[in-house]
């Protein structure tokens, strides 16, 4: 029973964060602007991590835990790296 | 002496709750080897020589982690409805200049955090010249009250805690 | 779940060979980066697919074929590794070219 | 796998399903919201509640099966309600400079004296 | 093992990567210390390669050549092998890079930084890939090698060398890639990466899967022959060649030696006549490509108009000889091929770096590093190098003489080293079996022959088109200084083909050894995945 | 003295004398002339004493070992008929060595000239005394390059190099093709050897490859004895020095050539194809060179052709393939050897005190040195065939060869006219060699007044001339019993009877003998009026220039063809090579795989709709990168990241947490990386060029377009095949079972990494710290592109604002922009160095590792750069990267190192539990100290990557000024300060 409730839920979850993962595709595609798609890249970044998260209750392992956790405290940085290039023009002064 | 080994106490304190979270152990050696860790991380943290927040209500920042987390979940519903009405709805967002009278880096750092955390607001632009903060809006109906808000409930909590 | 990745890694293949094929060097450098993608999971099926069998074993005495083969992801781990490096070094030469030959062409000029 | 009752395993389907929702949502209003300062709205649905409920299953599952309080998820949650801002922040300011130097929508000008008309870049897309 | 000498086979990787590492942890501008240590450390190097082709050629305990890396057993773990060929191609490593190296010192070390220690891990790449048996472990000294070569073709940047700089790293990372592919494959299919393992297992893997092997082998191979230059994967080379400083060139001489190398490696160990129904995979790619690469290196020889290009094409010549003589799958052919390998070797090194001298010549007087310098240095780099060393007496003579023994070997006139090669091959490939035995020519080797004799001849004419303008059309009264620190380099190099020319037989001899052992694989393969271990050791 | 010691000894002493003579100095002419006189008689003593061993037609032979393996050992080998030619190398050698001494100018660099002489006689030597056919090639080119370098002499005359340079390619060819006929006999006879290889005759005729060999080994003797139509290169190497001309072009080096076929006519000779090819070779050589002789106004220029006529006459003997026609070309070699030196030797003294050789110019001179005149007017007669001449007894032998009645009638008419008339034109140029030089009026015009030259200088020539005498008048007794010792060991013991008395009777040859030399006489006569008028070169044939069409053909092939051919097939630029490359990795694979992959089922086992649609984002985002990447840099880097995610949740996915972690770690730094070489790259816009331009792009577009789809559908279905085979009996196994007893560790990929392949990963580390040193001296003299070099627009326009607004200072926005934000990145540090802890330590046990906490720890470093900029990070903490990636090698190498030293292979680690009190039990694996190094590195590589970029922000003011054109007004030394 309670494996039947786990396995759609965590099945349906998935699938919803793959839409979130496409909505975001699309932005990223269709922009229009840069700060556009790199907004959607980094909401891109977190629907992924919530996907490994949701993986790692599926095959019932903490193993896949710190890729999880690396996008949670290190996703940001590329982020950051792409919106100062915007506004300053390069990464590092 | 203190201040060469512990230069920010609080920030060694949570790199150990970290060290140990990571661990996901309680055990001596973890915390000895989190001691160190944390200890070292903080004197990193100290050559960079950021400004240093003198916290005096340790204990007023649970009340506002609480009061956040309330908001937030509201917010959070607030806007997935405003999400699902799509193209329909008619537009109520809009930009907002806020004076601030909050000065310490750290307190504006935790009120840009809180306000960009919440759905449905943004933080934009700070000017430090005249403490003014450019904030965004998703659902603007009432202005005033998304001022005495942020004003409210967080500056005055925020400036109770750090200065 | 192999169909699905064959076909992944098919068009990153493809992605990357049409690009390192293109004139301009950043194009070339994107087409590495999809190349790369597409070897390390070359690579990474070389060992079959397997889920939830991750190569973390346990303390005691194991049975092999409760887990994935370790063998090509420490292959891929290589890979990965002077993947960045090359990425990183013509990326440089790309720069420098680009300084000294004035055009962004492979060939450091423009094709008549 | 073992044993996991199942009310634990309502609470996980409810908060797991109830997480991807909220990020879900948020990314479709990536998507469909108009303009790019109401987008910038839309990740933190999947930043705070969003990661919120599925690390709460994460949580809730690896303690009731793993017969240990595992909650180590919450890390992910603080630092992703910690850095999310300094992206969005950054992000939206970069937009805001660049709106306002191509005088392109209706931006608020800059906060301090006169609006500085500098030429605009003739760059409609980087 | 409890002696240096049980540890002979690593330590031509050892003693580079240490020597590199260790000159990271001096200021760059200690240059005169980092130039002893690299001049001691590789000397020290072709010392030990000595002493590993003396124990190569006499293995007193059979055993001894394969060194068992972490004392894991084989196939698990990544093995050495230090038999005759890898032995041979170490001491060929070691002696171009102690040639190059003091020739190196002369002015082109100081041209940008970390010249010594990327010199040293270029030796190591290349000695790792000589001595690895296992195939991934190859790919990641390929790209030591690789990375390192980048580097050093980059050394002294420039105009030409960036531009040459960029095809090369854009071309190889593609071979880079291509390497990978077959080396997973070949494990996907195999489910080993230890060359001798796969040897053992090829013959019996099953039909089904045999095409996805070869296959395999068939990536790795591209990713050979693009290094060992065969047309119509070389052309890179000469450019890049020929814009590289010289003494980087004339190491790089040897890197196409590492793809054709790999090339016999790998086809006579996994395809040889052991192989089942792959034996002989891709001969009929080798001598194709070979011949073709040679055609193309004879025309491109003749087409050149410098003499860096043509050193480059020379470079490929020697390839193309290399590859359809292995292609030919013989073992008298390939005894005389190993002749050859060296010795193209030591004389288009040579001959790359009597090129910058004569380019001194022709430009008497002018600085080449002057130039470079002007033209895309900026000031704030390092001015207190002017060349070192003493200069010689007669610089022009000797030039002129070295000069002419670059021909000769080069064109494969006799009476020298290159001479013998080629009649080594040649006549191996009219005797297939051996002198007295008479069998038919075949197509093939008619067809190689007289290419290769092509090949001669037209190095003969561009070379000496060069040397009687450089040499006698030049009416330079000043010669520009010559450096011992510069000549005495090559002397030694040519000085090595003049020794081999004298002891051709007992060196032939090695060869034919050497060869006959590649080509009857059986034992070696047996003697490694036999490699002891070191059980415990006695305190 | 054995006499096969001898023989070495012989061979050895030109060239050590030669080496010596190189040594000497500059001017020491009598030296020079006195070691290579020595020389000299010591070979032809050698020779001497030898004599009564080959007299009788046996061999004196001496075998060195030297590559026994390729049956090609030193063989030295004197029989009469090398014996014959050893003589006439050592003895003409010696007299043009007493001539040169005097010859040679004090100005003139006497050490190249004897060294090279001596080197040619000792080459010339070896190859007469050479036993083995492939020693006889190697002494043959040597010979061709000894001469070359005298021949080019003076090479400051554009002559002199041309001369040298055709001599050299023409005989080197003919080497090369000798070298393939010499091969193809060894591969008949199975010998080299050169006693083998005669003993074979009937073999090697009979071979199917006999007619190959010989065209080859005709090739070689044919271009080396300057028969036509290669015989244009011997009037150009008159460009040598005299003694050079007189030792190589009359006695030694052309006569290699008919050495050569007289070697090989015991067993090549007597079959059709000898006999029409080389009888028309010399008879047409013979022929055309009298003739051209004729009409040269240059001394040397008539004399060479007149020895390309005479080489001519004795291939033509030696292509009649009958033995007495041996006879008679062996005693013409000799006898022309006599007669041409001595002329060759007159021609230089003319030159020598006159300075002129065009006979134009000359005349008279008989008054002015009589005695000169006398000694070249006997060898002109010679030359001639006057009787009583050496000349006279061959050229009857000739003549009456050449009257034997054949069974072609066409050759029974041919041969003896066309010698007829050869004799009749080499009478007409001994003529015009005499008449023309000595007598009729007094030169005009002439610097100096001609004198008799040194009574030593002309000692040789009267050698030679008595010797032409002697033989002319009493052969039997001369040089009977030397040819009868040449021609026996030729044409074997049984030879038939020749007779060498000077009156045959009446016969026809002697006929023809009358008949060449009154109508030689009426010729010239004849002729008289026109070579007065002095034209030079032949007419009919003038236009017919071997050298001009030489050099056209030489820079046909050479330069034109070559050049276009290296463009056709080769390319200098990246695509195509890229294209090559793909198109064959594609293709080879493919033919390999071609209907042996046997069925591949497709299975939908396992589908899994979430991974479906997670790879159709994945594509999508590659497809779309791969579209923008031309002009939307940006964009296609922001989708890049897109498909890395994909493929990072793909290694969850399919059980790799390593791998997952890494390639996030890289993907983002590698974001970074190519954001920091972004600010670089100026704009691309989009140019509409001409129509015929986008077509062709558009064209290539497509065309890569397929094969990249190619490249895609294989590797789909070779990674899907191998994916559903069955997994083979691998290695694999006994690594997911050792890793935790004999590893100490229980991530079985990170065991792998620091332990079981340790060395993949010492090697890895070493490419990560070469590229980070490249990087790192690339940019220390990176000069950007010209539009990149000033600020960023955006820099400039806020600061532009920050300019004008009053209240701000330059510099403001920036700060007020990271103000809020840099904060929490600076918190982030001590979190980002943590997680690096977190990651090392448990690396190996769970996913982790060395290589990812190094990454993170860069990236730490990085996200401080990003919020305070260059300046503020480098002013608050010292990072020395170069020394990390130096330690982190060290470290990583002496963990290995450590195992050697307690009698372990490189590389073998140790672990152990240790009990440590409150904490329990740790593993302590000598693996993690190799993976400290790997942090160590991977740190210092990344970070030095990155800052050497970073780096460049900083350093680009100043290269802007550099690059200005005008320097900025400079501040004179004695102005105030007023800043600092
Ligand atoms: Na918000
Ligand atoms: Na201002």
């Amino acid at each position: 029973m309670s494996e039947t409730i786990l396995f759609w839920s965590i099945l349906v979850s998935q699938l919803m964060l793959a839409g979130a993962m496409i909505s975001a595709t699309t932005r990223m595609i269709r922009g229009p602007r840069a700060q556009d798609r790199i907004l959607a890249l980094d909401a891109f970044y977190v629907a992924a991590m919530l996907m490994l998260v949701l993986f790692g209750i599926r095959v019932g392992t903490s193993v896949y835990f710190e890729a999880a956790l690396v996008i949670g405290i290190l996703g940001f940085v590329s982020t950051v790296a792409l919106a100062k290039f915007l506004m300053r023009g390069e990464v590092i002064e | 002496m203190m201040r060469q080994i512990l230069p920010y106490p609080l920030l060694s304190l949570g790199m150990l709750a970290l060290w140990l979270l990571l661990q996901q152990s309680l055990g001596l050696g973890h915390i000895l080897l989190g001691t160190l860790v944390a200890l070292f991380a903080g004197r990193a943290l100290a050559a960079l020589e950021p400004d240093r927040p003198r916290i005096r209500k340790p204990l007023k920042i649970i009340q506002l982690m609480a009061l956040v987390a309330v908001d937030v979940l509201r917010s959070n519903l607030a806007v997935a409805r405003i999400v699902l009405d799509g193209r329909h709805r008619e537009h109520h967002s809009g930009f907002l200049l806020l004076p601030l009278e909050l000065r310490d880096r750290s307190a504006l750092a935790v009120l840009s955090c809180i306000i960009t955390a919440t759905p449905g607001s943004a933080w934009l632009e700070y000017d430090a010249m005249r403490g003014t903060v450019l904030i965004h809006v998703l659902d603007l109906v009432d202005e005033q009250a998304w001022i005495d808000t942020i004003k409210h409930r967080y500056e005055s909590l925020l400036l109770e805690i750090f200065q | 779940m192999e169909l699905i990745l064959a076909i992944g890694i098919g068009v990153l293949t493809s992605c990357g060979v049409y690009l390192m094929l293109r004139p301009r060097t950043f194009q070339v450098i994107i087409g590495l980066s999809l190349l790369s993608y597409a070897v390390n999971l070359f690579i990474f099926a070389m060992g079959r697919l397997k889920t939830g069998a991750a190569p973390v074993t346990a303390s005691g005495a194991i049975d092999p074929t409760q887990f994935t083969d370790p063998v090509p992801q420490a292959l891929v781990l290589t890979a990965i590794v002077i993947g960045f490096a090359m990425t990183a070094l013509f990326l440089v030469v790309m720069l420098a070219a680009r300084g000294v030959t004035g055009t962004d062409h492979v060939d450091g000029r423009e094709q008549r | 796998m073992s044993e996991l009752p199942v009310w634990a395993a309502l609470l996980v389907g409810f908060f797991a399903l109830a997480g991807s929702l909220l990020t879900l949502l948020g990314c479709l209003g990536l998507a469909r919201l108009d303009s790019f300062y109401e987008r910038v709205h839309a990740p933190t649905l999947g930043t705070s509640f969003g990661a919120i409920g599925i690390l709460l299953a994460s949580i809730l599952y690896f303690s009731v099966t793993g017969q240990r309080p595992a909650v180590h998820e919450v890390l992910i949650v603080i630092f992703v309600s910690l850095t999310t801002p300094v992206t969005l922040m950054l992000l939206a300011r970069a937009a805001l400079y660049r709106d306002r130097a191509e005088q392109n929508g209706n931006v608020p000008a800059a906060a301090f004296g006169q609006d500085v008309v500098v030429e605009a870049p003739a760059d409609p897309q980087a | 093992m409890t002696s240096l000498l049980d540890h002979l086979t690593v330590l031509p990787i050892l003693l580079p990567l240490a020597t590199g590492a260790l000159m990271l942890m001096l200021d760059d501008r200690q240059r005169v210390t980092k130039a002893f240590i690299n001049v001691f450390a590789t000397a020290l190097l072709v010392f030990l390669s000595v002493a590993m082709v003396i124990r190569a050629a006499n293995p007193a305990d059979l055993l001894a050549v394969s060194y068992p890396l972490g004392n894991w057993p084989v196939p698990f773990g990544i093995v050495l092998v230090a038999d005759r060929l890898s032995a041979m191609m170490v001491l060929l490593t070691s002696v171009l890079g102690l040639s190059a190296l003091v020739y190196s010192l002369a002015r082109w070390h100081a041209a940008g930084p970390n010249f010594h220690t990327l010199f040293q891990f270029l030796l190591m790449g290349l000695n790792g890939a000589f001595l690895t048996g296992d195939i991934f472990n190859l790919f990641v000294f390929f790209e030591v090698m690789l990375a390192a070569s980048y580097g050093l073709a980059l050394h002294g940047l420039g105009l030409a060398r960036i531009k040459a700089g960029l095809h090369y790293v854009a071309v190889n990372l593609g071979a880079s890639f291509l390497f990978l592919i077959g080396a997973a494959l070949i494990y996907g299919v195999t489910g080993t990466l230890n060359m001798a393992d796969l040897a053992a297992k090829v013959a019996t893997i099953p039909e089904l899967d045999r095409g996805l092997l070869e296959a395999g082998a068939a990536f790795l191979g591209l990713a050979f022959l693009l290094k060992a230059g065969m047309w119509p994967l070389g052309f890179w080379l000469p450019t890049t060649y020929a814009a590289a400083t010289a003494p980087v060139a004339a190491m790089f001489a040897i890197m196409t030696k590492v793809g054709i190398y790999a090339v016999l490696r790998l086809s006579t160990l996994a395809f040889g006549i052991e192989a089942g129904a792959s034996a002989g995979l891709g001969q009929t790619v080798l001598q194709l490509g070979g011949m073709a690469t040679i055609a193309f290196g004879a025309v491109g020889i003749l087409a050149a108009q410098t003499t860096g290009r043509l050193a480059g094409y020379c470079v490929l010549v020697s390839s193309g000889t290399l590859l359809a003589a292995i292609g030919m799958g013989n073992a008298f052919v390939t005894g005389g091929a190993l002749y050859y390998l060296v010795i193209s070797t030591l004389a288009v090194s040579a001959f790359f770096l009597i090129v910058e001298l004569l380019e001194r010549i022709r430009i008497a007087g002018a600085d080449v590093l002057a130039i470079t310098l002007e033209a895309y240095g900026d000031d704030e780099e390092e001015t207190e190098n002017d060349e070192v060393g003493l200069a010689i007496p007669g610089a022009l003579a000797v030039l002129g003489i070295c000069f002419s023994i670059c021909v000769l070997l080069l064109a494969g006139l006799p009476p020298l080293a290159g001479f013998l090669g080629k009649f080594a091959i040649i006549s191996a490939l009219f005797n297939p079996q051996g002198l007295t035995e008479i069998a038919p020519i075949t197509p093939a080797a008619w067809w190689l022959a007289g290419l290769m004799i092509f090949a001669g001849f037209a190095a003969l004419v561009a070379l000496t088109r060069t040397g009687i303008s450089t040499f006698w059309a030049t009416m330079s009264d000043t010669p520009a200084p010559v450096r011992v620190i510069e000549i005495a380099p090559i002397l030694l190099l040519l000085g090595l083909t003049v020794v081999m020319t004298v002891m051709a037989g007992p060196v032939m001899d090695y060869m034919y050894i050497t060869a006959e052992n590649l080509h009857a694989p059986a034992i070696e393969i047996g003697n490694i995945l036999a490699t002891p271990l070191v059980v415990e050791v006695a305190p | 003295m054995t006499p096969s010691f001898l023989l070495t000894f012989a061979l050895l002493v030109p060239f050590g004398a030669a080496l010596v003579a190189a040594l000497l100095p500059q001017n020491a002419r009598n030296a020079e002339a006195w070691l290579a006189g020595t020389t000299a008689v010591a070979g032809l003593g050698i020779m001497i004493y030898l004599f009564p061993q080959v007299a009788n037609g046996s061999v004196v032979r001496q075998e060195i070992a030297w590559i026994p393996a390729l049956g090609l050992n030193i063989i030295l080998r004197l029989d009469g008929f090398a014996w014959l030619f050893g003589v006439l190398i050592t003895g003409v050698g010696l007299l043009v060595v007493l001539y040169a001494r005097y010859y040679m100018s004090p100005k003139d660099p006497v050490p190249r000239f004897f060294a090279f002489f001596l080197a040619f006689m000792g080459s010339m030597l070896g190859l007469v005394m050479s036993g083995n056919i492939i020693q006889l090639v190697i002494f043959w080119e040597l010979t061709s390059l000894t001469s070359f370098l005298l021949i080019g002499y003076w090479f400051h005359l554009a002559q002199a190099r041309d001369g040298a340079r055709m001599a050299l390619t023409v005989t080197g060819l003919g080497g090369l093709g000798l070298l393939i006929g010499m091969l193809i006999i060894g591969q008949m006879v199975g010998s080299y050897d050169l006693d083998v290889v005669l003993d074979s005759g009937d073999l090697i005729r009979e071979h199917p490859l006999y007619l190959p060999a010989l065209l080859l080994v005709l090739l070689g003797a044919l271009t080396k004895s300057a028969q036509f139509p290669f015989h244009f290169w011997l009037p150009h190497a008159m460009a040598a020095p005299t003694p050079v001309s007189a030792y190589l072009h009359s006695a030694t080096m052309v006569k290699a050539g008919v050495f050569l076929l007289v070697r090989f006519w015991p067993v090549m000779a007597g079959t059709d194809a000898w006999f029409w090819i080389v009888t028309c070779a010399g008879m047409a050589t013979l022929i055309f060179g009298a003739y051209a002789a004729i009409f040269q106004t240059d001394l040397k220029g008539l004399l060479a052709y007149s020895t390309i006529s005479h080489l001519g006459l004795i291939t033509t003997l030696l292509g009649m393939s009958t033995p007495l026609a041996t006879v008679a070309a062996i005693f013409h070699i000799a006898n022309h050897a006599t007669f041409k030196a001595s002329l060759f030797m007159a021609a230089g003294i003319i030159d020598h005190e006159i300075g002129t050789r065009d006979i134009r110019k000359l005349s008279g001179l008989f008054r002015f040195m009589p005695f000169t005149a006398t000694l070249a007017m006997v060898a002109s007669a010679a030359m001639a065939g006057v009787p009583l001449l050496n000349g006279f007894l061959s050229k009857e032998m000739f003549f009456a060869e050449v009257a034997e009645r054949d069974a072609n009638p066409f050759v029974n008419l041919a041969l003896p006219i066309g010698a007829t008339i050869a004799s009749m034109f080499a009478v007409v140029y001994s003529l015009r060699f005499v008449h023309g030089v000595f007598f009729g009026p007094k030169p005009e015009g002439l610097e100096k007044v001609p004198h008799e030259p040194p009574a030593l200088m002309r000692r040789p020539i009267e050698i030679l001339v008595l010797l032409c005498l002697v033989v002319g008048v009493i052969p039997g007794i001369t040089i009977a019993p030397y040819l009868a010792a040449a021609v026996v060991s030729v044409t074997g013991p049984d030879t038939p009877y020749y007779s060498l008395s000077v009156w045959h009777g009446w016969n026809l040859a002697l006929a023809m003998s009358g008949v060449a030399l009154v109508g030689g006489v009426l010729l010239y006569w004849a002729l008289y009026g026109y070579l007065a008028q002095g034209v030079d070169g032949p007419p009919l044939i003038r236009q017919l220039q071997g050298k001009r069409i030489f050099e056209r053909i030489m820079l046909t092939i050479t330069s034109k063809w070559a050049r276009r051919l290296e463009a056709r097939f080769g390319t200098r630029r990246l695509q195509p090579q890229l294209f090559l490359l793909f198109l064959l990795a594609v293709a080879l694979p493919a033919s390999l795989l071609m209907s042996r992959l046997g069925g591949i089922n497709l299975s939908f086992a396992g589908f899994d709709p979430v991974f479906a649609l997670l790879w159709a984002i994945g594509i999508v985002c590659a497809v779309a990168a791969a579209q923008q990447a031309k002009f939307h840099r940006l964009v296609a880097l922001i989708l890049l990241g897109g498909t890395g995610i994909v493929t990072c949740i793909t290694f969850v996915w399919f059980s790799a947490p390593d791998l997952a972690i890494t390639q996030l770690l890289v993907e983002i730094v590698t974001t970074v990386l190519i954001l920091l070489g972004l600010r670089w790259l100026p704009k691309r816009v989009e140019d509409l060029s001409d129509e015929a331009q986008v077509l062709k792009a558009r064209i290539r577009r497509y065309r890569d377009l397929v094969l990249a789809g190619l490249a895609g559908v294989g590797m789909t279905v070779v990674a899907y095949a191998v994916m559903t085979r069955q997994i083979p009996e691998g290695i694999s196994e006994y690594f997911l079972e050792n890793a935790y007893k004999l590893g100490g560790g229980t991530n079985v990929v990170n065991v792998m990494l620091v332990d079981f392949r340790a060395f993949d990963t010492l090697g890895e580390i070493t490419v990560l710290g070469i590229v980070a040193l490249t990087v790192f001296a690339v940019l220390r003299r990176f000069r950007p592109a010209s539009e990149s070099i000033a600020k960023p627009e955006q820099q400039r326009i806020q600061a532009e604002f920050d300019d004008r607004a009053p209240e701000r200072s330059q510099g403001d926005t920036v700060s007020e922009y990271l103000l809020i934000p840099s904060v929490i990145m600076n918190w982030m540090f001590p979190v980002i160095i943590v997680l690096a802890v977190h990651l090392f330590l448990r690396g190996h046990d769970q996913p982790g590792g060395g290589f990812a906490a190094g990454i993170v720890m860069s990236i730490g470093f990085i996200l401080q750069y990003m919020a305070g900029g260059t300046r503020w990070v480098e002013d608050r903490l010292r990072i020395l990267p170069v020394r990390w990636i130096g330690s982190g090698l060290l470290l990583a190498l002496l963990v290995g190192v450590a195992a050697q030293f307690v009698g372990y292979p490189f590389m073998t680690t140790a672990f152990q539990y240790a009990e440590i009190p409150w904490i329990g039990r740790v593993p302590m694996a000598s693996a993690l100290i190799f993976d400290l190094g790997v942090f160590s590195l991977v740190v210092g590589a990344t970070v030095l990557i990155l800052i050497a970029l970073a780096h460049q922000s900083v350093r680009s003011p100043k290269a802007a000024r550099h690059a200005a054109p005008i320097k900025q007004a400079e501040v004179s030394p004695d102005a105030p300060v007023e800043s600092r």
